[in-house]
């Protein structure tokens, strides 16, 4: 999913990611970033929730801020659950506030959705459960009514058995990729949306041996101050390994 | 400034306050948090900064707690948090939900004095079909017809953190964390736990002045060491995960909370470790 | 980050840009100040944040400024500034006055990317009435009827000032002049000068971060020792008043200023001695 | 002046000034207020433009913050004129923004004055010139329209000559009392405006020896830094006394 969502973030076709902000509690976003960086494109990282190096000194508000001021160029969101014309909703299901489940709350998303250009979603567990045909609760919206100010929508959808983009102007993802292992059948069997889907549909490119390496390396390295459970579950790499 | 023991800091907090309090790596006043369960405060309105967490689940755990307005309640990489799901689900706790830059906007029209500031986005999101106290207005600047939220300035009765050092004129040295800062100017009221008072002045020293919140804002401080754990202060002490980690395994049944609350809230062993 | 020679710096500020400038005590970068004079810049229109000083009276006494909005104009002890007020009464520039929370109040709004921001007060003022781009509306969460001012987002294109230190990442640390980071977040370019330019990244110390101007907002930094001069810089150099009675006695007449332009901002001499 | 306006500030008639803020270039205020804490009074001061111990660390703009909040019990206004109504010029003489003589500018005052509950004016000089019967430019209206925000008024103006009071509810000062060496005639006949008189008028008390001595002293002490040329004005001190 990382090299996945580092293709999109470099996608030449979009506008150009210069400064990249990360949510809380993203590691897939965080690490799809640091390999584009490791890699070697110039692009500033802003991660919410690194205890160290944190670049925000006007308080949590300055992310928010910097993305009012258009100066954020991409940002990750994920969702409890998805729907075809990519509302999302982290609020909970079945009626207000969540009767069914509940999940954490809206975050920055009614926000950030709107305000910077591109959006890249994302969640591993790709179910019926979660890409729905309509979401319960809409914490931010996948497009706008005309005359909504609104600067960006969702440029794709990376899951853990594909990737979709996204038509602003149908409002309606279609399939891009599958991932090894994935068939255009099985993604069809695991989402509860409809989608468009090509006649052909590509498999998602393979991690490169050096992509795998930075990851492991130079991006684990990054990223295992802040996500410690990430890093040891994926990676197998303890906190405490980078300090001795 | 005045000088407290950390129970009559607590004792300063009302049953039914509106308590503001910043997310967990924006330095809660833990020490605090378990002083007012121990205190058994009730029915205190919890305001996230934007969001909320382990302070903020173990007040709702402990019954302190009616409702709480915020942007999100998570333990982070310890996962969802489960007083908080557990009180929403059996209806003791109402929650108030909002958007980060929302709670920001809110404080901030608190923090200038004005009864309202506005906020792009929002509008098609759920949130605002839930908050009455939230309102579209046509944006009197533009041209054409351009729909903007107005946010109403949010003053809390409270504000409870916890931070490195304050000196004698009531100054409190907080570092990056400036929504603390914001946090401070918006409330009535600011009670601040410190791991020491310094006696020099803080606002004096150019080094250390940018990081400190005015004695102007600061009504009490109390000294408790370590009064931020199991959340970490930067240059003191880390973030202790594997407290967290225990936290959201026993928090998960009630029977556990109520060990946990036993052996790291109301235990003296716990007291002596812990503050 | 781009660091720059001074001149390649103010090479960036074309004819007729919008600059904002802090007033004397919070640091504008004489040094810049003076590039600009020297590459002869025209019809800039300044920005007193909130209010204008001697860099601002330099720059309108050699001709480079066509009209400056601000709360006020002056050298503090050493009086009025004797350029403006003899450049407005000559008909030279226009003025555009403000009061000091409105100015704040409109860069905290493009701070913000909202296109207008409420503020109480000023109705009654004179100001209001030469300001067709501030509009009063009844303020929708009020019961009765409650007029309250909005004023309209203001991104500067440039902001120009003078800092202790910036590191190699393009992070600038300004201290407590706090007000330098709004009006950076506001501005569309921010060109600073800097006494040194260090090693390491300010953000990663603990101590410096709070006082410190994240690089995503710094465009191109140059170095200019005594950059600040006449101003002070705390813990560097102190505020030269003998220099700014000079200046006031210099400046009350057309000549007594050019023969101080040469003598502190084109002679060689001059630039040996202040840069 | 200073010691009529330290009473003023102590006035038990009025509500409790518990922080004080003055602003730039107010060397008269300042040394005021230096003297009602000097003498033990417990009152948070906000001097703005002191170069060391500047208690703001949200920049400039946390006075008008600070006022914002209701944290602000009274502030001082001059004025390059100021009329019957207690309406002050800031901005200059003669048509808008000042054809005859310009002043500097209105700095906070169009949002000061109507957001503290106390506000002292003050000024030196005490001529027709300064006290007009209508300000040519209103940079802040002394009282306003019945529905608009405000939170106080002019508690009293001091001047070279008297102190007058104020009633925001008529709209009209009323001599309080004289300085050494006035009368009422002579207040009279150096006022533009019209004001209310007492039959007999009071003599401004002088100061007292406790008053003169920590005037010259503390209160010198703490205004070196920020008023050099006043202190030497008035004190004979220069600013190198206290560093050596």
């Amino acid at each position: 999913m990382a090299v996945a969502l580092a293709a999109l973030i470099q996608d030449p076709a979009a506008p150009p990611a210069r400064h990249i902000a990360v949510g809380a509690a993203s590691p897939i976003p965080a690490a799809a970033c640091w390999l584009v960086r490791k890699a070697g494109a110039n692009v500033r990282l802003s991660l919410l929730h690194k205890r160290r190096g944190n670049p925000f000194t006007e308080g949590t508000r300055e992310l928010f801020d910097l993305a009012g001021q258009g100066r954020i160029d991409l940002f990750f969101l994920g969702g409890g659950q998805i729907d075809g014309q990519a509302n999302i909703n982290l609020i909970g299901t079945g009626d207000w506030p969540g009767s069914k489940v509940r999940f954490p709350g809206s975050f920055g998303s009614a926000f950030m959705y709107m305000m910077v250009p591109r959006t890249i979603l994302f969640r591993e567990e790709h179910s019926p459960r979660v890409f729905v045909p309509r979401v319960d609760i809409v914490s931010a919206p996948g497009i706008s009514a005309p005359g909504v100010y609104r600067r960006g929508t969702a440029q794709a959808l990376v899951t853990g058995k594909c990737v979709f983009g996204f038509d602003p102007a149908r409002a309606r993802f279609r399939l891009v990729s599958v991932h090894p292992g994935e068939t255009a059948a099985s993604v069809r069997a695991a989402t509860g949306f409809d989608y468009d889907e090509p006649a052909t549909v590509e498999d998602t490119p393979d991690p490169s041996a050096e992509q795998l390496a930075l990851l492991r390396g130079a991006v684990c390295d990054e990223m295992l101050e802040t996500y410690p459970e990430f890093c040891r579950r994926v990676w197998q790499r303890e906190a405490q390994e980078r300090v001795a | 400034m005045d000088l407290l023991q950390l129970d009559a800091l607590a004792s300063l907090v009302l049953d039914g306050a509106t308590v503001a309090l910043p997310p967990d790596n924006s330095l809660p006043s833990c020490a605090l948090v378990r002083a007012l369960i121990r205190a058994g405060r009730k029915n205190l309105h919890l305001i996230g900064v934007p969001v909320s967490g382990y302070a903020s689940d173990l007040l709702i755990g402990a019954g302190c707690v009616a409702s709480i307005e915020t942007s999100g309640v998570t333990l982070g990489e310890a996962g969802a948090a489960p007083r908080f799901v557990a009180a929403l689900a059996a209806g003791t706790i109402t929650v108030l939900d909002a958007t980060c830059p929302a709670m920001h906007t809110m404080l901030q029209a608190a923090e200038k004095g004005v009864p309202f500031m506005p906020l792009r986005g929002i509008i098609g999101s759920d949130i605002l079909a839930h908050r009455p106290d939230w309102k579209v207005i046509d944006n009197p600047f533009a041209p054409e017809i351009d729909p903007i939220v107005l946010l109403p300035a949010l003053r809390p009765g409270f504000a409870l953190f916890h931070a490195e050092m304050a000196d004698t004129h009531g100054n409190v040295y907080v570092g990056r964390r400036r929504e603390l800062a914001t946090i401070a100017h918006a409330s009535n009221r600011v009670l601040v736990t410190v791991e020491q008072v310094v006696d020099f002045d803080l606002l004096d020293d150019e080094r250390l002045a940018p990081g400190t919140i005015g004695g102007a804002y600061v009504d009490h401080v109390a000294i408790a060491q370590r009064g931020a754990w199991p959340i970490g202060l930067p240059g003191c002490y880390d973030f202790d995960a594997a407290h967290f980690a225990e936290y959201a395994r026993m928090a998960r049944t009630d029977a556990g909370f109520q060990a946990y609350l036993q052996r790291y809230v109301y235990s003296d062993a716990a007291l002596a470790a812990a503050e």
